[in-house]
């Protein structure tokens, strides 16, 4: 990968990080509604997918999409006034942050069902196959989908049929806390083995080697030979199923990959072994691709956008109430 | 190539109004199989061999595959998706009522979701428990889908066309009784248009709201009604989202006495139409709304004791009798 | 182990009722986590630790954990089974109104299936739509459940016992934001009768008929009518099948006036309330029977639109002063 | 295995088969309602496993249930009166052909969803677990069983709580006549196999292996060793799934084992090739087990008494109409 391709990389996963300390800025400044579900953490496995895909490449995701819609360059101040429930929200602040949807840029339904996305994704391969389309459909889920036996059948109709579909696994199960699956599996990718897709793990805490493993998966979908399905290996952030704004691991500073003594507090080991953009940022200044500065100006410019568009957001109009009762036609 | 209109059956008609779209769209798509029924009916499915792989016979995979429906009408095709016994939606219920119900809405408008659900419900003969629930008022007690319940041939064809080009995820309910109906359709891209009653016959004294095989059964008790000189209206509502209140309360203000046949449960689309009518059209009544509908327990297997469930033209009559009593 | 008689929260009385029954009877099982919510009651599932693997945390697997529940009750067990909200039941629609509510019926009596399956339902603040519908009217509608709905802590705790004995499968829906509400709850194995509704409040004027979170509701708009010297009596039928038709019609008859507030949608338990009184409480109706129940579109994120399409007290009133007008 | 348990199997698979032949006899002479499902051709899987089973072993079948009641002696008289609808039916006249229900004699509700069996035995298994019985839990089913999201989520259950349940699997799937399942797993087992339970395959014609092969999987399920997955394959019998009341294959003539001149008709192949009853009959004249004459005694009796079980139940009456509305409290 050259410099541009590995500074992308870690601009998108910026991107997704100083979103999602802004929702929860905004959950701590207004009396926010609904639970959250964040994205700090898998930024590897968002970013690395996200960049190997196309402009007209359509993705299904989670109730925790946030990370994906940025990374493809969803406008941030749609989806923050979506956040917030506001008329100017990607959605008219109808379906909120679960829900975000964003076909301009390649999203459609995104739903909050454990098993949601990977089904409708298979659906929509097979409408881009039989509307001749050279897109691919990919499937953005976690572990849990597998423990849904909908996510199950939605295999075994992407196999039977040979759908142009990537199913993008995020796997955080972990034994000891409450895992978010509970497979008799030894591994999560004996269910698609057993139905005859061809599989991959990768490391999600590692950007660019998941960024190789998408490019590598989405080709051989792209090429017509069917699914694909591609492991990430997460470590759950921290704060992933928090029901109050809060910032358990911090705000990140960047500069904790070059100055790690700054790493303090219950979760440091978290952030010292599994942040994945102190991780990139390592090995970017460790092969001398940047220098501290350039990646403190890239932050600088992220988070300042990132900022504005929060403030934006802040001030737009609330739909009308009465609007509530209004189909769409 | 559709005919002009003619002579057909139920199954047929529905046959028609797919091959009618499909000629004239290449993004129409079917998945399902025995979408004429396994009677004496299901001869009309030959039909769309022709259309290869535009007709997708799927595994029972009920979740699934109705999400790829939906999944693949949000992606540009006009999807008719066929369940067979409605009983099998069940397995697709959060898929239908939680998914395709609330992607256009939940979206703001952003999303199109063109998919029809389309199953046979109710009282079939032999059924038992667990093959002769009727669907219809959960589909319509869930927002976002529209529900629509042919009655004839005619309106099977035309609400299956407007189902194809709407917008917004539909259900249709097929009575598995009626696909050997004959009655004239019309021919083309005939339409009938949501939230407009039909009524059957016109009549003064009582108005019998009916939905799907009751229409038939209704318009049995009406003539029994005349031979006593009892002048029946019959109104079919024919799709249940969007509703026809307007329609169904101008009947009422005329007769003053109601009648709803429906073979459905309690806490159906019977409850919904009286609750209308008790709620809009109270100062027009003069008699206690009349709702025949099933007994609350389980369909038994026993025959007669199938019989005894279900709604039919007596009991219909005697629901009327009764009003007119009151 | 129960306390005697005391105040506690709702939520707190869910457990206390599921302690006493694991408690006297080695045959209670549970299946589920979260049975207290997610919010400041959450807690209270402190107390059910000691009970180890009598209460199993099942995978995300509603469909066949469901019928997990239902053969395991067949076999002998009393199974309480919490599906978390009730949106997720909705992937387990099949097993419980198709398999559970025909279990019994359907073995000609020779099986008994008690199984109880508990869940969250309704409009619960930033939801969005797919996390807020209500489930009652569904189940409801499908013959074979008992389907009950506490509206305060010892309905609660009287209904879980009640439910726990039956040996038929059992439906309860509670809603999320009555788990903090506190009231005197009675101690030991307390038991609420199914089909007898409760007269929170008598009145002569107006019968508001309320479910779940609304008989709060209507007790509010029964204050605020008072005021304006309106005598509102609030009558909660507890349970929805079975229905005490009797105790309805008998608070109608009182009052000639009837108001239903229930959170559903149209279709369902508001519907048939009216529909039951509009057929066998006619004779006593004075005016229009008032629906107060959310509007027929998904339910939005937005907190103003959420707050319009929820059932509250200003509402009922309102309601209540129109049938009073007309 | 002693001549007395072959002979067993062999009665076993004859009182399925004269029981099915009278069912198709009563459509016949009744206008009989609802659709058959008939176990013709199957019993050689369905006496083979029963025959493996304790008394007080739970099982759950699917729609296509008579075979297995019949092997575990449920009553034939009450069993047609529920093929016709009485009131002296195993379930009163309630549930009808399909969800015949007979505790006595260890079967819980049959399910005619497909999927339906599978899971609740799995609930069985949970409950006979809780209450600490010796006994097993069995699920009868079809490949079909395996299209269903809900198959693979109970086969999950089993195995991730160590379930006693045995996971009979009757597999007629075959390429070109429409299958009735549409798996892209290479075999059937695989599934299974993803999720870690035990399995094997065994060919269903031949009863005797298929006895043997479910005595094994029993004794493991027995053991407390968890699930056990056993395949059966088999070929449909031509009118497996018919409407209309018919002898495809004609009524069964056990002598047609000595005298295969006698076989003909256009579905002769399947009779010399796929008839469990006929290809048994042979291994035991075969190895001079048994003669021509016992055999022939063996099924004068069974036709005799399943005749008898038959006119007894068309002769019963029907319930009262009006108690359709009663439940059962
Ligand atoms: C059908 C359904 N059942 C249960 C839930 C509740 N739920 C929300 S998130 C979650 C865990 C999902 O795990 P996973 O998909 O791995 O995502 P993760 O939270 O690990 O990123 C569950 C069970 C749901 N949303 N949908
Ligand atoms: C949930 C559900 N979907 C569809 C059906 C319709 N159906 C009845 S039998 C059958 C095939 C079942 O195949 P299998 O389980 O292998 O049994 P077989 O007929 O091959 O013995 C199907 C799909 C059903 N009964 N239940
Ligand atoms: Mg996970
Ligand atoms: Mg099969």
């Amino acid at each position: 990968m050259n410099k541009q391709e590995r500074l992308a990389l870690f601009e998108c996963m910026l991107r997704i990080r100083r979103f999602e300390e802004d929702v929860i800025r905004l959950a701590m400044a207004h009396e926010y509604v609904g639970r959250q579900h964040l994205y700090i953490g898998a930024e590897g496995a968002g970013a690395g997918a996200c960049l190997a895909l196309n402009k007209d490449d359509i993705a299904h995701t989670t109730h925790r999409n946030h990370g994906y819609l940025v990374a493809r360059g969803s406008d941030r101040m749609a989806m923050f006034a979506e956040v917030l429930g506001r008329e100017g929200g990607t959605n008219k602040g109808r379906g909120g942050p679960w829900h975000i949807c964003d076909p301009d840029v390649g999203f459609h339904s995104t739903s909050a069902m454990v098993g949601g996305s990977i089904a409708l994704a298979v659906g929509t391969a097979y409408g881009l196959m039989k509307q001749g389309s050279k897109a691919i459909s990919v499937a953005h889920f976690g572990d849990g989908t597998l423990d849904e036996g909908i996510g199950y059948e939605a295999l075994n109709l992407a196999s039977l049929f040979k759908l142009p579909v990537l199913f993008m696994c995020e796997n955080n199960a972990k034994p000891g806390q409450r895992p978010s699956s509970m497979l008799a599996a030894k591994h999560l990718s004996h269910v698609p083995a057993a139905l005859d897709i061809p599989t991959a793990a990768v490391d999600g805490r590692d950007v660019e080697a998941v960024h190789e493993a998408a490019k590598a998966a989405v080709a051989h979908v792209r090429a017509g030979k069917g699914p694909f399905f591609l492991q990430a290996d997460l470590e759950r952030w921290p704060g992933s199923h928090q029901v109050h704004a809060a910032f358990p691991t911090g705000v990140t500073d960047i500069s904790m990959a070059w100055e790690p003594g700054k790493i303090e507090g219950k979760h440091a080991d978290w952030i010292k072994t599994y942040d994945p953009i102190l991780l990139q940022a390592k090995t970017l200044l460790g092969d001398k691709t940047a220098t501290q500065d350039e990646l403190l100006a890239i932050d600088k410019r992220v988070t300042e956008d990132t900022a504005r568009a929060r403030e934006a957001a802040e001030k737009s109009p609330f739909p009308k109430a009465e609007d509530a009762a209004k189909q769409f036609a | 190539m559709s005919q002009s209109s003619s002579q057909m059956n139920f199954a047929e008609a529905i046959i028609d109004a797919l091959c009618v779209a499909m000629d004239n769209d290449p993004k129409v798509s079917i998945i399902g199989r025995g979408i004429s029924g396994h009677g004496a009916e299901a001869g009309a499915d030959k039909r769309l061999a022709p259309y290869g792989d535009r007709v997708l016979d799927p595994p029972t995979s009920e979740a699934a595959v109705a999400m790829l429906s939906l999944g693949a009408s949000m992606s540009g095709l006009r999807m008719f998706h066929h369940f067979g016994s409605g009983v099998f939606a069940f397995e697709a219920w959060n898929q239908v009522v939680n998914e395709a119900a609330n992607a256009r809405y939940m979206s703001g408008g952003r999303l199109k979701s063109p998919v029809t659900y389309c199953m046979f419900h109710g009282l079939r003969n032999g059924g038992g428990p667990q093959h002769s629930a009727s669907l219809h008022g959960g589909y319509a007690h869930n927002p976002g889908l529209e529900v629509v319940m042919p009655a004839t041939p005619a309106d099977a064809k035309g609400l299956v066309l407007t189902s194809l080009y709407s917008d917004n995820a539909t259900v249709m309910l097929v009575h598995p009784t009626l696909l050997a109906l004959r009655a004239d359709v019309p021919g083309g891209d005939y339409r009938v248009p949501f939230g407009k009653a039909a009524v059957h016959k016109q009549g003064k004294d009582v108005t019998i709201v009916a939905i799907s095989r009751q229409v038939t059964e209704a318009l049995k008790a009406a003539d029994m009604l005349a031979k006593d000189g009892i002048s029946a209206e019959v109104v079919d509502p024919r799709t249940l989202v969007p509703l026809d209140e307007a329609g169904l309360l101008a009947s009422v203000a005329k007769t003053g006495r109601v009648v709803v046949a429906d073979e459905g449960p309690n806490f159906g689309s019977a409850s919904e139409i009286a609750a209308v009518i008790a709620e809009k059209g109270f100062k027009s009544l003069k008699a206690p709304i009349m709702r025949v509908n099933r007994p609350h327990t389980p369909v038994p297997f026993s025959p007669d004791m199938e019989a005894f469930m279900t709604p039919d033209a007596e009991k219909i009559a005697a629901a009327a009798r009764r009003t007119l009593a009151a």
